[in-house]
């Protein structure tokens, strides 16, 4: 907690979370990756949730710590109409492709990244079919 | 704010012209969508120096079938099926990952048995999936024969589970809440024989392939990954333990009754080609023992805690559970928004989705065939990288 | 060598008794051709280790039918088995692999993902429902994943195929596919046909609504005509 | 035939070539009609030896495949699948025959050709039985190592005619690798030709009477032996030497855009390839049609003069043929620096050195059964 300022724990998680404001996301994850206590150097998963109601998306970073073995799950929310966050690809160079994921199929936007492009789809798809108002021709719903 | 979207055409520049009549000129090179390396369906964009790789750009997505947004729409029981099509080598513990995280979500406590044959299951197929890795990779090495004899061995197993599951690949087995069927009498019996018999096939596989020398050639000092380096590239599973990080789930966080099993976590010293091929040829021997040890003291009980066809109500909020499969940590994260049964979110951390990108950092340097050793060490199944 | 084959039953017809040659040596050219049928491996999925790697494991063993000569270039390939889903970022390029066959050329789909999307029926928004949409396909070999046993069925339904069709072919003509795990006879139209009218009648959904007037089919079409590649 | 036992002195030899072409050209001075005949003869054998073989080649090839990975191979076309090969080329013959639009359409066209036609010009000296060759070239053995590298222009051409990045990947690592090996191969055989004294292929067997030069050379004869069946199963792609085609690497190496006819060219000349390597082994190291003899045990080596020549030349040619199969489904594909070192640093070496010692060992004739 007192890593980042204004951070706080993130609830209904099964694991323990913090939720830190965007802005400190930058300055945080050198500090976790490096922190003796700490020493989270595996980025097992990021991915993104588009909370449409909310009008945000909510980012998760599981982490974990090979030295001492201990988890963390660190999330972050950006405005759905402008979905900017530094990237950490810096930091777990794995971020690099799981962060292309989070663009290709949800749209958020990761400041820094030397190569945003599509990872699944085609470069020429329109939408990011994960987010919860993405429409498709194509899709068919189930039958009721 | 400096957020610069990018295509495939500005990855993949024109080959510039040589700068002296000495230099020689690069050039790309796809390998894939459709090549016997692809294991399926993986498109590796090459920048090659006539035999030396220089760069490797890796175009996944040929079979993304977009799983997750599938998920929005299901029941815990369905999505299953869907786990199953994933990392179709490893589909028991795919399955068994959903159905832990939806259990330990919904307050489910399943009991003994039902631990226990998910354990066994899953040895059983981490052990199949390791035999036809062995098979593939000698087909990748050139050597065909290997191919045979490994898918000779996977089809024992294989009869195992067509007996008590009634499917060969896709087994929608690990059910949440349980199994989909109990194990039949013969069961104990017939995974006893098959232990015994695989054993000394074992045996026989280093004979025929690891003792090679051309083979050792080809894997030795191949494609080192450090485990700083490993680690940083996400990748877990085999890949990571050969680079010296004994990160196994079944040790680190015992899940399924491996916290009474007795066996050992196997690292490797290099982290080479070589290393990974040991990893795996070891840990097929561990596999085993853990079958040995728990196939018979299988505890009384029923098959299924929840009843069929009840409606599981995932609490709100996200949800995390990992599993070790045969390729490494798969993890699934469920966001719940307590409405309904069908998660609001539902996302896979597939270990060959991580493991795929220590390709891009192993391959530049070496030839196209270490490319082919390196990319065969990882065990990729492509559609559990593009989901 | 196949100009002049399609060239052979002008010149010949003149003749009495020309028909007699024609379907003699018919009667051994189809047999050359379905006793060698060299699979073009177009796994994608996990139909590929069933389809393509198990059958022709020691077990199941495809060598039997001469089939074991898996070529990876489609120039040597005489008939494509299309194992897996097939989605929109590969269906243009499955396409062209089909394209640079050569005749004769068969395609064979296994899977109920090749064959219809299969469990990636709905909700899925880059499947392809139906390699039949892409490549015109001979067999359809049914089962997620099927058993290496229907592969065979699929393999010897094929076989049948060859021997009763004529090896004179006009190009682009197509025979109406056959399930293979179904009596013969049937084709797929049936199947649709029968399971459309079921669906109509007990109203349970408006098929032709729910697909939003077969839009798919025509958004494929879009899709392929502005991604497949043409020299 | 007169019995072995007879023999006194290599001048007296029983043995008497009489190639296809010696007695084409004795008729050409007799008889125009009859000289006409033997040529017909010649080149419908030819035709028929290559297609034959080439068609039982591929067939064992697949059985011996079968039968080592567990399973059966062909089964289904005629018993035990005899006519499965048939059925292939047959298939092979009427399919399409496609030449890619970028491609250079005459190389295109020529390179199978040119791969066959080596091939067929090597099947031309090698005497199959003592009186059955097509022509007996008194530089024999000469002629063998230069067209054998024409076959590489065939790859090369395929490779660079097709227009695929993959092909010409793979026509590149042919040519290098065939040009290389083909320096080892050549050193085995002066070996045998240093003790022979001949450059003839059928004088090198009859050299041969009184002992295989494989053991009657004391040791070099084995070493070049080995050497010759490394560089020349290098020489004709195959495992573990088959990176111009390597499957997992280069899709279908030189030959990916060829298809129908052309294409069964190549296969049928790498096939061929296998025979002519292994009839090469056979004739220079395991004494070609002389039957198996043991010094001046006469029991022993009458009763083996009594196989036919031309059995106990096929038996060794298949022996060789299936060694180098099992090669094939036995190791993993060598690296293309590997094979490389192999060559230059290893083989290469050896070859030398062999040689030297085969020189030494031919000026003082220091071999076993000298002859009476």
């Amino acid at each position: 907690m007192a890593l980042a300022p204004g951070s706080s724990k993130r609830d209904k998680v099964n694991r323990p979370a913090v939720s830190v404001p965007v802005e400190a996301l930058a300055a945080l994850a050198p500090k976790l990756r490096d922190d003796p206590a700490l020493r989270f150097d595996l980025l097992l998963d990021h991915t993104a949730i588009d909370w449409i109601a909310d009008g945000r998306f909510e980012l998760i970073y599981h982490l974990y710590s090979t030295v001492h073995g201990h988890h963390l799950t660190l999330t972050t929310s950006v405005s759905r109409e402008n979905p900017v966050v530094p990237t950490v690809g810096a930091v777990w160079p794995i971020a690099h492709w799981q962060e292309r994921e989070a663009f290709d199929l949800m749209g958020v936007l990761y400041d820094g990244h030397a190569d945003l492009r599509r990872l699944f789809l085609e470069d020429d798809w329109e939408g990011h079919p994960l987010r919860k108002d993405y429409k498709d021709d194509s899709m068919l719903g189930l039958p009721k | 704010m400096s957020v610069s979207l990018r295509t495939l055409n500005d990855v993949v520049r024109p080959p510039t012209t040589a700068a002296s009549a000495l230099a020689t000129q690069e050039y790309f090179v796809n390998m894939g969508p459709q090549h016997p390396i692809a294991h399926g369906s993986l498109r590796l964009v090459l920048r090659l120096d006539g035999e030396t790789v220089k760069e490797v750009i890796p175009v996944p997505g040929f079979v993304h079938r977009g799983i997750e947004k599938m998920c929005e729409h299901l029941g815990p029981r369905q999505i299953v099926h869907l786990t199953d099509r994933m990392d179709y080598l490893s589909a028991l513990m795919n399955n068994w990952a959903l159905a832990m995280t939806v259990e330990r979500a919904a307050g489910i406590a399943v009991n003994e048995r039902i631990e226990t044959i998910r354990t066994l299951m899953a040895e059983l197929q981490r052990l199949q999936s390791h035999v036809l890795w062995w098979g593939v990779l000698g087909m990748d090495l050139g050597a065909f024969t290997p191919f045979l004899y490994g898918f000779r061995e996977r089809e024992v197993i294989g009869e195992i589970f067509e007996e008590t599951i009634g499917a060969r690949l896709t087994m929608n087995y690990i059910q949440p809440g349980g199994l989909m069927y109990d194990i039949h009498p013969g069961f104990a019996r017939k995974v006893k024989d098959v232990a015994r018999y695989i054993r000394p096939i074992i045996d026989e596989y280093d004979t025929l392939l690891s003792g090679n020398v051309i083979l050792q050639e080809r894997l030795r000092n191949i494609g080192i990954l450090s485990p700083e380096k490993a680690v940083a590239l996400g990748c877990t599973g085999p890949v990571v333990r050969a680079s010296g990080v004994p990160y196994d789930l079944r040790k680190v966080e015992p899940y399924g009754v491996y916290g009474k099993a007795e066996f050992d976590v196997v690292v490797g010293t290099v982290g080479d080609c070589w290393d990974r091929y040991c990893v795996r040829m070891e840990e097929m021997r561990q596999s085993l023992r853990i079958i040995e040890q728990l196939i018979d003291n299988i505890p009384e009980g029923p098959h299924m805690v929840v009843k069929y066809g009840a409606r599981i109500r995932i609490p709100e909020g996200i949800h995390y559970g990992q599993v070790e499969t045969a390729r490494g940590v798969f993890g699934v994260t469920i966001v719940s928004d307590g409405k309904g049964e069908a998660p609001y979110r539902m996302h896979f951390r597939s270990p060959s989705f991580n493991n795929l990108w220590a390709v891009t950092a192993l391959a530049p340097g070496w030839r196209i065939a270490d490319l082919i050793a390196i990319q065969s060490s990882l065990d990729l199944v492509i559609p559990d990288i593009d989901r | 060598m196949a100009l002049v084959l399609d060239r052979l039953p002008g010149i010949v017809d003149r003749f009495p008794g020309g028909s007699i040659l024609v379907t003699s040596i018919d009667a051994v050219i189809n047999w050359s051709r379905s006793n060698s049928l060299w699979p073009l491996a177009f796994g994608t999925k996990c139909c590929a280790i069933e389809m393509l790697m198990a059958t022709g494991a020691p077990h199941q063993d495809m060598s039997r039918f001469g089939a074991e000569v898996a070529r990876q270039s489609p120039r040597q390939a005489d008939f494509m088995c299309i194992a897996g889903a097939i989605v929109k970022k590969m269906a243009p390029r499955m396409r062209m692999l089909y394209e640079q066959m050569a005749e004769p050329r068969y395609v064979m789909a296994t899977g109920s993902c090749a064959i219809s999307g299969g469990p990636f029926m709905y909700n899925s928004y880059t499947i392809v429902r139906g390699v039949d949409e892409v490549v015109p396909v001979d067999v359809y070999v049914p089962g997620c994943p099927p058993r290496p046993e229907a592969f065979f069925y699929g393999l010897m339904t094929l076989q049948k195929m060859i021997r009763q069709g004529t090896s004179i072919r006009e190009p682009g003509v197509r025979r109406k596919p056959v399930m293979a795990a179904l009596p013969q006879g049937i084709t797929m139209d049936d199947i649709q046909g029968e399971m459309r009218r079921l669906l109509e009648a007990d109203n349970v959904v408006n098929v032709a609504e729910e697909a939003g007037e077969k839009i798919w089919t025509e958004k494929i079409r879009i899709w392929m005509e502005k991604h497949l590649y043409k020299p | 035939m007169m019995n072995l036992a007879t023999i006194t002195s290599p001048m007296d030899h029983p043995y008497t070539t009489t190639t296809v072409s010696d007695r084409a050209a004795d008729a050409l001075c007799g008889n125009l009609l009859l000289s006409v005949l033997y040529m017909v003869i010649g080149l419908v054998a030819v035709a028929g030896l290559v297609a034959g073989l080439g068609v039982v080649l591929i067939y064992v090839e697949r059985k011996v495949a079968g039968h080592m990975q567990a399973r059966l191979g062909p089964m289904r076309v005629g018993p035990h699948g005899i006519f499965q090969t048939v059925a292939d080329t047959l298939k092979l013959m009427l399919k399409e025959d496609i030449i890619p639009a970028k491609a250079d359409k005459p190389m295109h066209l020529v390179a199978p050709m040119l791969a066959m036609a080596a091939t067929i010009l090597m099947l031309a000296v090698i005497p199959y039985s003592n009186n059955l060759q097509i022509v007996d070239l008194n530089i024999g053995v000469l002629y063998v190592t230069a067209v054998s590298g024409l076959g590489v222009m065939g790859i090369l051409l395929g490779g660079w005619s097709s227009y695929n990045k993959w092909s010409l990947i793979g026509a590149m690592r042919a040519a290098a690798q065939i040009i290389s090996y083909e320096v080892s191969a050549t050193l085995a055989l002066l070996a045998v030709v240093l003790f022979a004294g001949t450059l003839s292929l059928a004088g090198i067997v009859e050299s041969q009477a009184a002992g295989w030069w494989i053991w009657r050379a004391p040791v070099v004869g084995v070493v070049a032996f080995l050497i010759y069946i490394t560089a020349s199963t290098a020489e004709i792609n195959r495992t573990p030497f088959d990176i111009p085609e390597g499957e997992s690497e280069l899709t279908a190496g030189f030959h990916t855009e060829y298809s129908g006819l052309r294409f069964s060219f190549f296969f049928l000349a790498e096939f061929i390839n296998m025979f002519v390597v292994s009839a090469l082994a056979a004739t220079l190291f395991l004494g070609g049609w002389m039957p198996l003899r043991i010094g001046q045990f006469e029991p022993f080596n009458s009763i083996m003069g009594l196989v036919p020549p031309s059995i106990w030349f096929l038996a060794k040619a298949s022996l060789v043929t299936f060694a180098i199969m099992w090669f094939r489904w036995t190791f993993p594909r060598l690296r293309v620096d590997q094979l490389m070192r192999l060559e230059w640093k290893i083989l290469l070496p050896i070859g030398f050195v062999n040689l030297a010692l085969a020189a030494v060992a031919a000026l003082f004739g220091l071999y076993f059964f000298s002859g009476p």
